[in-house]
């Protein structure tokens, strides 16, 4: 569990760029943009940094690297808030096609993503896996192909992507089908969810007799019902990586303002109570940064599916619960400012409220983990 | 559900008209706010909520507890009680009047001069001169006997204030604000202040919001360069300033709590109302969350009620002190309950009353615990006073 | 809610009987002891305190006060884990007859109990009300009157009590049938359970064949069911004031130790952490003794039974968090010393940990709570 | 569970054959010591324990982590992590010779004198002297440093201590004892201290056991009233006592973590194997708590295996540094969590044998959280040196 040399490399270099160009000042100006993101600062991610072929294997095009060092990148990324299409396009969509697609869409457009020719997303459900976000879209064979029909309620970034993956149930199937799509084709549509947190955009798809090609559907059918269980894992994974960032932020930022600032004659950071809720805050992230880099690691060997599962799950319970109580003691422990517009723990804070039900609340996660444990 | 308070029948006649007299008036135009206003919700339609000050000054529903000589209603305790309740219960919108009919009415009425009576009671009471509080500063947060806002007197006995406070609420809506300011210069603390009374509109005040979380501007910056106070419009005596302003900040406690928890309640419903229509109403752990916190909503009713029972009682009382702590912590939960019914729709900035509401709760109730003392000098007060624990040492001397 | 002069000597009177009767070294003893109390102390509480009679009406040789005082000495019972069958008789057994008897049962035995002559019991169920303690006995008419055959898991005090009453199922009835006997009847065995907490002490009930007369069965079968509930919250509500006893006790102690211990040249008290976590189980048994103390004042009045149960429940969630985080923070705060068996807080921790499934845990309690306001 | 380390071939080699050995060992009468002992579980059978530490040593078990040279095994980190797993995995008993192995012998190894370490590491490595740790004081509590206890030198050069250690876990079970005490009078905190050692059978030393809250007398007082420690059983200079006994603790750091998160595993199986017996696995907030403490367990191990890959680091690591507040408060919420599972049988003093451990878990692990280190001082630890925040002020004198 030791982070190697170009793991040390890979996070430094993370640090220093985002500290540059994802400043406070840079996240609140990509908020106000329509699109949610700075495109020049994405762009040099895709060509410049090559971050999004990290963790695709050499053979198509990316660096063969993989969840140890991207929940490295990811928890940058979080501490940063980075506003950029980066999640979507890695941790949902490339995650999804190297898990559940068959060889030749990989091979299509794993490559396009690696060097960052493509941007894409996925839907982001609100329950531990893909299937209640398959259930509202239903998929149909056609004379030419597939029609799909239906909604689904939350795509990332999905106003700037170039390829939208998703799942929809075909009836008399037991797993979903993973159709490949231009997110302009005729019958969808998107309409842009106004959110609290502006530095993660979201769109609602409808689906009105929505006609693809045959060759849209892309899942490689005896991978599916494992690959979509190992892909959501992963993405509950690289969601808590994010996660972690927060919260590491948002103690940071209150050990660095308590410090400086004056109360009774002396920093509020010597008060006692202070101290044991910052260590308390310390305690929490250090103990989920070990399950995120644990998880990680189990993940990069030939761990079968539900340790997998049940790790990445664990993982994602102690960074939902770290970010939303180091969001909250931010606020706290920054005083008058602390919820004010003009200081970063309301950012922070606004994130760590969306993302408690990104793949599954806490609480669902667990009620899993104890089903897999008492079953 | 049933109460537990012994009811007289004059208490009972007195409830029947204040609920008669909101159900024949908080209609028509007025629909538009009820429930609303109140701290989160303050910029909810100030026009509106300013002619409903004057509406229920007509009808005698101002200043229901100031003395009758004082122009008041001079109402029991009992019957405050009921009115607070029953206007809460009926939504009534939150009291713009409130500062000035709760904090500087009664300072007023104890230390005011009679000339200073004579010109502020009647505009409280009339619901025509708003007035609010400046107090904290900048560098000052919770040290509140730390101002650094300096004052002196004119050859011609005016006073000049310069200085700066911060987390006025309802500064760009009010009239008048009240300032504790140092006069004697080089003193500290508590000892050698002035407690002044302010017109805002002049030209040595300036305001700027200061823009929250969920993108409101409820509180305010009140920048004071040379701004002057009529020699008359100094409360006690210079020096005393400390005195009056915590003597002020006393009858803040209790009173209004009762009319507090029918908006708690009035809130919680809203929340069971989001939980049945987001279909969520079988998730165990909701249900959990939900009972706690309607226990705690009815712990804090029946400890407002020993507050309001023990009034007559010599100082601080066990129930009064950890009443701040209780209810702010209680609404921030409450808050995040919200939030967790909802769901994912929490996330999205929303037009439906019920969701919009929810989600200003959320966001404002994070200052709850902040504001009017920290939840960390709640819990010093309740150590040193209540529990006689030993106050913080002073470091020595670096 | 404001505390009569009345209230105010018998909750001093109380406190200082007790004080003297049941300091540590008193219960120390009593827990040594084979029935667990001392009977002198008992029976100076039945004749000259007159306790037992404090909520029995005046008519029947009570004192003719009610919850709101009974909270007050239980409360102080709390305090000083008061060994004695006073619970048992009082809260369980009077309480039932009070709530479910006829007339002719409450006239016969309520006045035993209101001067002393009769210690009583019933079962203490480890659900919210009695119907699963009924469920494990069953009654069956015979000629001669009834026959019980079942078990009951606990009955406090049951080796010293002269009456038992008990539920019992009847097959084809929707209600329970109450059982007034006396604990040596042929075919009831008696089996005490060595518990950790030796302050409080119970049998297992099994009933072979135990024929009683027609006229064993009290219940006044037009009051049961809504005299079941009403007795199952006033037993929570009581339990709710000893319970609250404890965690001030546990505070109490605690202020006292850190206020004298010295460490780092300093008391310990004086330590803003140690100061603020004293503060927050101020704050938790305030607030919990504001929803003991409005809960006895609606039992007092005429209020429905349902407003009543949620009251009780209330009040008996809000003590049993507390009374365990107190009695956690107690050991906590004591340091070295808290966990020794010559120091108290361990008393009052087993008293939390055994207490916490009478009528019910807090879970239980909460989601019956949250079933009334959902449905 | 699959586990994220990589092997190596010669790793595993040595995996099998610790298996194998435990497996033709740890049988027979040593059934009855099965995953017993260790902290909470120290009177367990100590004469078969003994013996037990004996069997090991003939198996080359002991002292496993000690250079070749001083008579250990000298097996690289990864093999001990192997050894440790194995070894709780199996069920191995608490360690009786543990803080000799990897307390005093490793101090013995860094700063003792060559007659020292033949004198005493044999003993340690065969398993026929035990030691205890004398440090806590009465008075001193959490304040480590302010040692009261005091000794001298004899003319013959041999040392007198006079004064009294606290809980002193297993004295009753060992022969001899470390101690720090003040050599220098009036020398205050951490100058001033000597480091001895002492043979605990001896008129000058008297050993009180201090009981439980569940009865058990696994600590002890130890009073020295004129005890001798020979002139050459002082390790370090007189005055180095302070920086020999911290040294000492910095050994007692990481290597077994390993070991300890297999006994909480196997803790953790017993509660689920409680829980379905008791009927209660549909409860939906118990199934809240157990998950959230495996999820607690996995982080605990992999914390571990974070502290061991940065062992090579210099300083104290984050994640070293708070391992034993995380631990401790995740195992004392375990012990809450048996009981809850167990529900009304938890209560009743039970000759079962999982009930009873599981009771025991439940009162013991009150003291985790205070003995080593309380809550509030791996706080304060963390907080200074962890997150770099000011030391607490002193206070100014009085």
């Amino acid at each position: 569990m030791h982070a190697s040399e170009d793991q040390i490399l890979i996070r430094d270099a993370a640090e220093s760029f985002l500290g540059d160009v994802s400043s406070s000042a840079a996240v609140r100006a990509a908020m106000a943009r329509p699109e949610g993101h700075d495109p020049e600062v994405w762009a040099r991610i895709r060509s410049e940094l090559g971050w999004c072929g990290l963790a695709i294997p050499e053979a198509l095009g990316g660096l063969g690297l993989g969840a140890p060092e991207l929940v490295l990148l990811l928890e940058q990324a979080g501490r940063h808030l980075l506003c950029a299409p980066f999640v979507s396009t890695v941790c949902l969509a490339a995650n999804l096609l190297q898990q559940v697609a068959d060889e030749s869409a990989q091979a299509r457009l794993l490559p396009l993503i690696a060097d960052g020719r493509l941007q894409a997303t996925a839907a982001m459900p609100a329950t531990p896996d893909w299937a209640s976000s398959a259930a509202s879209l239903r998929a149909m064979r056609t004379a030419s192909g597939w029609q799909l029909d239906g909604e689904i309620a939350r795509i990332p970034d999905a106003g700037t992507a170039g390829l939208l993956l998703v799942l929809a149930r075909v009836d008399g199937a037991a797993q979903p089908a993973l159709f490949a799509l231009d997110p302009s084709t005729h019958g969808l549509q998107l309409e842009a969810l106004p959110t609290w947190d502006a530095t993660r955009r979201f769109h609602r798809a409808t689906f009105t007799a929505v006609a693809l090609t045959t060759d849209a559907r892309i899942d490689a059918p005896a991978r599916s019902a494992d690959g979509l269980k190992r892909a959501a894992a992963l993405a509950q994974l690289y969601l808590a990586a994010e996660a972690l960032g927060c919260a590491q932020q948002c103690l940071d930022l209150t050990v660095a303002y308590v410090a400086t600032r004056q109360q009774f004659g002396r920093p509020v950071g010597s008060f006692q109570a202070v101290k044991h809720r910052c260590a308390e805050m310390m305690i929490r992230i250090e103990s989920a940064r070990s399950g995120v880099v644990g998880a990680a690691q189990l993940a990069a060997t030939a761990a079968d599916t539900t340790s997998l599962a049940m790790d990445c799950a664990m993982a994602r319970v102690l960074t939902l619960d770290t970010q939303f109580y180091c969001a909250q003691e931010a606020i706290q422990l920054h005083g008058g400012v602390g919820f004010t517009w003009e200081y970063d723990p309301q950012l922070y804070f606004k994130r760590a409220q969306a993302g408690s039900h990104w793949f599954g609340t806490a609480d669902a996660l667990r009620a899993e983990i104890s089903e897999a444990l008492l079953s | 559900m049933t109460e537990a308070r012994p009811a007289l029948p004059e208490d009972e006649l007195f409830r029947a008209e204040i609920v008669a007299w909101l159900d024949a008036h908080l209609c028509g135009d007025y629909e538009a706010v009820r429930h609303r206003g109140g701290p989160g919700d303050e910029e909810a339609d100030p026009v509106l909520r300013r002619r409903w000050e004057q509406e229920l000054a007509r009808g005698g529903w101002t200043c229901v507890g100031w003395p009758k000589a004082e122009g008041g209603r001079g109402l029991s305790i009992a019957q405050q009680v009921i009115f607070h309740e029953e206007y809460a219960r009926a939504g009534g919108p939150g009291r713009m009047g409130h500062i000035g009919e709760t904090l500087l009415g009664p300072s007023l009425i104890a230390w005011g001069t009679p000339e200073q009576k004579a010109r502020f009671l009647p505009g409280i009471r009339a619901g025509t001169e708003f007035w609010c509080q400046g107090y904290s500063e900048p560098n000052a947060g919770s040290d509140l006997a730390n101002v650094q806002t300096r004052c002196w007197q004119e050859a011609d006995g005016s006073w000049r204030v310069q200085g700066q406070k911060i987390w006025t609420s309802l500064a760009h809506e009010s009239d008048w604000i009240f300032v504790v300011a140092r006069c004697v210069p080089g003193s500290k603390g508590s000892k050698g202040l002035a407690f002044l009374l302010l017109p805002l509109r002049q030209p040595g005040i300036s305001i700027r919001p200061i823009r929250q979380m969920a993108g409101g501007n409820e509180f305010n910056e009140v920048f004071f360069d040379g701004a002057v106070a009529e020699a008359g419009h100094i409360v006690g005596a210079p020096g005393e300033g400390w005195k009056i302003a915590m003597g002020l900040l006393e009858f803040e406690r209790g009173l209004s709590t009762l009319g507090q928890q029918m908006h708690f309640l009035h809130e919680f419903e809203l929340v069971l109302d989001a939980m049945r229509r987001s279909g969520r109403t079988h998730d165990a752990q909701l249900r959990q969350r939900v009972a706690q916190a309607w226990c705690g909503l009815r712990a804090m009713r029946y400890n407002a009620l020993r507050v309001l029972a023990d009034r007559a009682d010599a100082g601080l009382r066990r129930e009064a002190l950890i009443y701040k702590h209780y209810w702010s912590n209680w609404h921030r939960e409450l808050g995040k309950l919200a939030m967790d019914v909802l769901g994912p729709e929490a996330d999205v900035v929303s037009d439906d009353p019920l969701i919009r509401r929810l989600q200003q709760l959320f966001f404002f109730s994070r200052a709850d615990t902040i504001y009017a003392g920290t939840n960390e000098i709640q819990l010093n007060l309740i150590a040193e006073r209540g529990l006689g624990l030993p106050r913080e040492p002073r470091p020595a001397a670096a």
